[in-house]
């Protein structure tokens, strides 16, 4: 019953703000109901959105990552270390910056599970950490990926937009997240990031390994931020050392926006998704409007709060049973 | 809703927004916009490393359909498909500030801007030029060196690792003719150079802060500090302010009873503290630009190149550098801000 | 009239989709023990919460003392003069003894709070009551059985005219249940009244002097304790009679292979323990709270570590370190704590029933849903759980129906060897029946069972061998032909 | 027992490890052991200390902040703004810094407490909303304060250092320190602190009002951050919009160095300030050392996580009674 209300909220409601907030935009904004808007709204969150899908899984399990912006962002400075630096051929580079922010994952996953750390200190410290090795290996260097046209330009329009300027990074995050759906609700590594969320010690004691499943769960969470920093790239260029922390919170805002609960054991991907856009439109559309970045904080804030209020308020009852 | 076709809209992304420096360029852009009766918008990211939403800025910029752009991009690459695009499309795009440096050929109509090399070494050669300071130099020597310093904010945007190299340059240039092959470059694998003869007696120490943040340029100041140097140069109102909190607002380096009394420092644009530290002769003077001209030059630029006139590659907007003996020459205070 | 303390009359309260009150009546005399039971779910602890503020009634009277109370908060009530310990315990385990009794008055000496008065004051009243506890230990340390002793204080501390006990002894040994009795005594002589609930209906004619009778949230009945017997109110509870059968006799034959044995085994609160079952075979354990029983069983299970000793299946040593490791060689096992350990309450049915097998439930890399649907389905039926729909969330389901999905799970793993521990805990007596019944299915089908319960009457009635346990160690071991109640208390009592 | 142990773990444990990190830079730092980075390192961790104490309350009632780096800034900024722009005379621009951010804390104690938010989220809320605020307020200028010497000075004189160098800002932390440790052992309000925190039902049942208790928790949190503000303006000077936020981070990474849990209930404010100092200690110590800053995130990052295995390992089987 409650996980029906759950779902009838997010497949509904969440897409109604949505669709009302762009509705706003696109008569309030200018220029905001257009091609070039839509663009924008799509470029602006694919980074945030791997982000999202991957922490979703470590909140259905309990547990939070607040490295995720850190690790990005440590994972593509290497890879750009070894683009710019090493020389190393662009496709090894890519798979550089995947197995660094997957290895993160893999610190975290170990801290979490077998040094049974709470997530939220140890994704902290990774945070901090991954934000300093990543500035000590490239020398506090800013790095660059290739731009379009460049000979490895093909990066970019692989990931980011074909030469005729159609952003094909959608279709990676799309297919990512279909991925993801199915490896949520289909599969045995789903089944168990809802067992361990819902009640670890059950789940133990029904013969689930948790400490392997749970490692798993942050180390995909990694991957994702692997993903992530490929996106960021080809969308950015340019990667400063020490930065990132921060963007945690857009990828964390969005999967709260999308209905999911931090205390674990239930959450949707698809809520995930429509909270990233959900953050997006308002962004872009406050741009739209000429209201300075400033604004597009405080609204986030806003909606971050008002998302999880109106869910408490439909959940009350759920709630309460729960307790 | 579209503004009437007849007023061109001309946005302008900076590379940042809290700095009186910016709002002093806004309000020259914006007298601009008023004499050559066009709308403008200013707007720049947070921090000076928010790559990230100076390019979605620029491209929501971009989405509504300005007449023109300037633009002071964090980083020219992050920047390039956007130049691309404005290029196909017939948009203008005009640099200020520091600009956008290597943009791809013939994306950038003209630049407002300061060289900011040009200015790191005037600041090297105003430091150089203090008798106590050349004194230090000529008398160093490999068993008791010197240390002469440059704290920057970051080493990512152009315009301060102009002013870092162009300072850099210079110093080792005129150290290097009073002390041959005794003078290294160290901090900062960018500037690191080893000395010519592998002995150092003036060190020229680059130093880098964690962050963009006061706090973190506070901690690189005193670390400074604390290697004793006869000299530094802040390249930036963010370095100047962390030097400025590390010596107690400038006070501890009174000429008189000051704790670093015999420390040179040279900061760089103006506002209040820093004005202050010049006029009490704490820091010994600053480099200042001319945001008001910045700002103006870059939609007059604009406006020009909208209205099919040829304009300059590069407008330089000059610098000055300013001590509490000139600040008040009208030349000079017309520069400055609180 | 007078001497009426409390009378709450058709007291409704609705919770969305469960009407837990429907026209509840209550009436407590002054100096009186009054017993309050039903069923679980029947709406005791319901109605206890209106009463202390907890929830807010829909409608119907509550008079104290004759007059009409709206009470709003638990603060207010104690206010009043009624106080309450709730059937969960509820202390703050970081606080120390005395930090909790005081919870809400604590002694103050100007601004600042009064330790020394604080552990003062709660020393006497543990004195007082026979307690030895110090009270400036955090209560997270403790027993149980002793954190529900300090509920009991802390209750008491207030002095309420009106005491409510919800259960109260569920987790307590003969000794400090004798002791809180002598309280309660003391309490009723000095003309306090006392709301006594229990499912240990042996209790009532002990202790209380009238019984009220809830079922479905309705008010059933006040009886006077001394004028009935115990099936009368178990009739009352479930609306029929049940008989009680007890075992004479095992039927287990003499030849039935050992399926699992247990040799030295030794960890947390488990010292040298060794046991063997057999196939077809109920084997109870007994023994106080305490005795070790469910660490010797997680120890087995591999829930905990076991320090050292010998596990034996069919004949064949075994390696146990994880749950894992058990449950791959048939052994399942059913937490004493349903939600904290058992059940992933906020999982549908589905997802509970093959949480220990998913494996048998895998196409490739995917997971059969139409398979497990099939399966839970059919488990649902063969034991009779009540749920609208597999996709039903466990929280949802009564206690008893949770516990059954627990077993569906041991079943669709196809354990041989199932630990039931306090199966019947906190179930009322009709879904007791139905898990007595489905053990005895589950045995002649041989499967092999191990029962940990603290009701001996319900070891004597289901086992066919019964194994005594106090303070970690086997104090004795018989068959259910000799066993007795009084046999198995001297053994649990006996220190080795 | 256990909780002797931990008792134990922060009064001896960090303290050894604050001096032996201490003695480690005064040995191969350049000039550590000096008047100098003694004065570093205590003007550099004022404002998070008293961020640190603040949310050492939140966090023992098992909840998190963070919203303190924006409060502090947003407040701060609005001080700023009180000076700067509408010239209020000093005295009055404080009480304001002191009151946004009591505002600010009282608002997230009225999220967690009556709405009932989950504080990550309620909190995450605020930040943005703050960080926002403060911008928007400001026209995001750059706020300054008086400087030494001008007329307001006495301000930094005040706080921050005497016209002779010495850094009075100690005596306030230490003070405000001294006070937060009586208010949490010795009154109700610390009482129930630690009871919340413990088990929030039983508190409530125990005829507690949890939601004024917890109200005032974060709002005495938020009370703090004002402090926080108030102190940052002592020593940087020019507070920026927009920022503050990772600075929580630096707040939370103290009170969890110094041995209090996340998951509420225990804690101890001499723990935190030695955290603090410790963090700081490294910060300073690692500059000594000529290495570039990014080599503190790091190190700061490895210390949280190393000081909470070692409090784990320490409280191993405490944790297993609890769960
Ligand atoms: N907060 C709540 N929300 C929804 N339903 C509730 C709530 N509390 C109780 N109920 C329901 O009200 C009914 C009465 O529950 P109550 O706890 O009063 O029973 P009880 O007689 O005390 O049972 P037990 O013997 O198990 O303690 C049950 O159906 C229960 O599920
Ligand atoms: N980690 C621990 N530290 C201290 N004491 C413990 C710990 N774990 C268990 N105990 C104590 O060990 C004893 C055995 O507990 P337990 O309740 O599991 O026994 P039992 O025989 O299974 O009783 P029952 O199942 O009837 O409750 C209890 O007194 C319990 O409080
Ligand atoms: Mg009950
Ligand atoms: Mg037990």
């Amino acid at each position: 019953m409650e996980k029906n209300k759950k779902f009838n909220f997010t497949k509904i409601l969440a897409p109604i703000v949505l669709v009302l907030l762009y509705l706003f935009f696109s008569i309030f904004g200018r220029n905001f109901f257009s091609d070039d808007y839509l663009i924008n709204i799509l470029d602006g969150s694919y980074y945030i959105g791997f982000m999202a899908i991957g922490v979703t899984f470590v909140i259905i399990t309990g547990g939070i990552d607040l490295s995720l912006g850190t690790t990005m962002m440590c994972a593509a400075l290497l890879g750009g270390a070894a683009f710019n630096i090493w020389h190393w051929p662009m496709i090894w580079c890519l798979l550089l910056v995947v197995f660094v922010a997957t290895a993160i994952g893999f610190l975290n996953g170990v801290l979490v599970a077998y040094l049974n750390l709470p997530p939220f200190i140890a994704t902290l410290g990774t945070q901090m950490m991954g934000m300093g090795f990543g500035a000590i290996l490239t020398r506090v260097q800013t790095m660059r990926y290739p731009t379009f046209g460049t000979p490895e330009g093909w990066f970019k329009n692989f990931f980011y937009k074909t030469t005729a300027g159609f952003p094909v990074g959608i279709f990676w995050l799309f297919g990512f997240f279909l991925i993801a759906l199915i490896l949520l609700s289909k599969t045995k590594f789903g089944r168990y990031t809802f067992a361990i969320g819902s009640n670890r010690e059950a789940a133990r004691l029904s013969g689930i390994k948790i400490n392997p499943w749970l490692t798993g769960v942050y180390t995909f969470c990694g991957f994702c931020c692997g993903l992530a920093g490929i996106f960021y790239a080809a969308v950015y260029t340019s990667i400063i050392p020490s930065t990132g922390n921060g963007m945690e919170l857009l990828g964390i805002a969005g999967v709260v926006i999308g209905g999911t609960s931090m205390a674990g054991g239930t959450g949707t991907l698809v809520g995930t998704l429509i909270g990233v856009y959900i953050m997006s439109v308002l962004k872009q559309g406050l741009m739209s409007m000429g209201l300075q970045s400033h604004w597009q904080t405080f609204f986030t804030g806003v909606v971050v709060i008002g998302a999880v209020l109106l869910d408490q308020y439909r959940l009350k009852q759920g709630a309460k049973v729960k307790k | 809703p579209a503004v009437a076709a007849d007023t061109p809209y001309i946005a302008m992304i900076s590379k940042g927004f809290q700095h009186k420096f910016w709002q002093t360029v806004q309000a020259g852009a914006q007298a601009a916009a008023e004499k050559y009766g066009v709308k403008i918008t200013f707007d720049g990211p947070p921090s000076e490393s928010d790559i990230s939403v100076q390019v979605d800025m620029l491209n929501a910029a971009m989405a509504n359909n300005p007449a023109a752009l300037c633009l002071a991009a964090l980083d020219t690459e992050s920047v390039t498909e956007q130049l691309n695009t404005c290029k196909e499309k017939g948009i203008p795009v005009i640099g200020f500030d520091s600009g956008v440096p290597n943009a791809p050929e013939g994306s950038i109509i003209s630049t407002a801007s300061t060289d900011n090399e040009a200015a790191g070494a005037l600041a090297a050669d105003q430091m150089a030029g203090i008798e106590k300071v050349m004194a230090a130099i000529t008398g160093a020597t490999k068993d008791a060196p010197i240390v002469l310093s440059v704290i920057s904010q970051d080493a990512t945007s152009a315009s301060i690792t102009g002013r870092t190299t162009g300072f850099v340059n210079r110093m080792y240039e005129i150290c290097n003719e009073k002390q041959p092959g005794l003078v290294a470059v160290t901090g900062h694998d960018k500037w690191k150079k080893a000395s010519e003869s592998g002995d150092v007696a003036i060190e020229i120490l680059v130093s880098i802060a964690a962050s963009t943040s006061v706090t973190d340029c506070q901690t690189a100041a005193q670390a400074v500090i604390q290697r004793g140097p006869v000299g530094i140069f802040c390249t930036n109102s963010g370095s100047v302010d962390g030097m400025l909190s590390a010596t107690a607002d400038g006070s501890d380096l009174d000429r008189e009873k000051g704790r670093y009394k015999d420390l040179v420092v040279i900061g760089f644009d103006s506002g209040a503290t820093l004005l202050n530290a010049v006029r009490n002769q704490w820091f010994h003077g600053a480099v200042t630009q001319d945001p008001y001209m910045i700002g103006f030059y870059a939609v007059e630029l604009a406006v020009k190149t909208l209205n099919g006139e040829k304009v300059d590659p590069i407008v330089d907007t000059g610098c000055q550098y300013y001590t509490y003996q000139n600040m008040d020459d009208p030349a000079i205070a017309a520069l400055l801000y609180e | 009239m007078t001497d009426v303390l409390l009378q709450m009359t058709d007291i409704q309260k609705s919770f969305p989709g469960v009407h837990a009150l429907d026209n509840a009546c209550l009436e407590v005399k002054k100096g009186e023990v009054h017993g309050l039971v039903g069923e679980n779910g029947a709406g005791k602890s319901t109605l206890m919460k209106i009463l202390t503020g907890i929830y807010k009634r829909d409608s119907g009277s509550i008079k104290f003392r004759g007059k009409e109370i709206h009470v709003n908060n638990t603060r207010e009530s104690q206010q009043l003069g009624i106080g309450i310990i709730h059937q969960e315990i509820n202390l703050m385990p970081h606080l120390t003894v005395a930090e909790n009794i005081f919870i809400g008055k604590e002694p103050m000496k100007g601004l600042f709070l009064d330790k020394k008065k604080a552990n003062d004051d709660a020393k006497k009243m543990l004195n007082a009551l026979n307690i030895d506890i110090d009270p400036a230990i955090p209560t997270g340390q403790l027993t149980v059985a002793k954190q529900q002793m300090v509920e009991i204080v802390k209750a008491l501390s207030y002095d309420s005219e009106l005491l409510v006990m919800d259960e109260p002894t569920s987790s307590l040994t003969e000794n400090e249940i004798e002791e809180l009795f002598k309280i309660i005594r003391n309490l009723k002589a000095r003309g306090h009244g006392i709301i006594y609930i229990s499912h240990r209906l042996d209790e009532l004619p002990i202790i209380t002097d009238r019984v009220t009778v809830m079922r479905d949230g309705q008010y059933v009945g006040t009886v006077e304790t001394a004028k009935v017997t115990k099936s009368e109110i178990i009739s009352m509870m479930v609306g029929r009679t049940i008989y009680e059968e007890p075992k004479v006799k095992s039927t287990v034959p003499a030849d039935a292979p050992i399926v699992l044995e247990a040799r030295h085994l030794c960890g947390n609160n488990v010292k040298d323990v060794s046991f063997c079952l057999h196939k077809g075979e109920i084997l109870g354990f007994a023994g106080l709270i305490g005795a070790g029983r469910t660490e010797t069983m997680r120890a087995l299970f591999g829930a905990d570590p076991l320090d050292s000793g010998e596990i034996i299946v069919n004949a064949e040593p075994i390696t146990v370190k994880s749950p894992n490791d058990a449950i791959s060689h048939g052994i399942g096992y059913l937490s004493e704590d349903r939600k904290g350990f058992g059940l992933a309450i906020g999982l549908a049915v589905r997802d509970n029933s093959v949480m220990a097998n998913l494996d048998a439930f895998l196409k490739g890399p995917f997971t059969n849903d139409p398979k497990i649907d099939r399966t839970t389905i059919d488990y649902v039926e063969k034991i009779n759980i009540k749920t609208p729909s597999v996709s039903q969330l466990v929280v949802n389901l009564s206690g008893g129906n949770q516990q059954k999905i627990v077993v569906a799970k041991w079943l669709i793993r196809n354990s041989d060897v199932l630990i039931f521990d306090e199966p019947t805990r906190g179930i009322d007596v009709g879904a007791k029946q139905e898990i007595y019944k489905l053990m005895n299915e589950l045995v002649a089908e041989g499967k092999s069972i191990i029962m940990i319960s603290s009701e001996l009457p319900e070891l004597l009635r289901m086992s066919d061998r019964i194994i005594v346990m106090c303070e970690g160690c086997i104090t004795g071991e018989m068959n259910i032909e000799d066993a007795t109640q009084e046999k198995i208390m001297t053994l649990a009592t006996s220190k080795m």
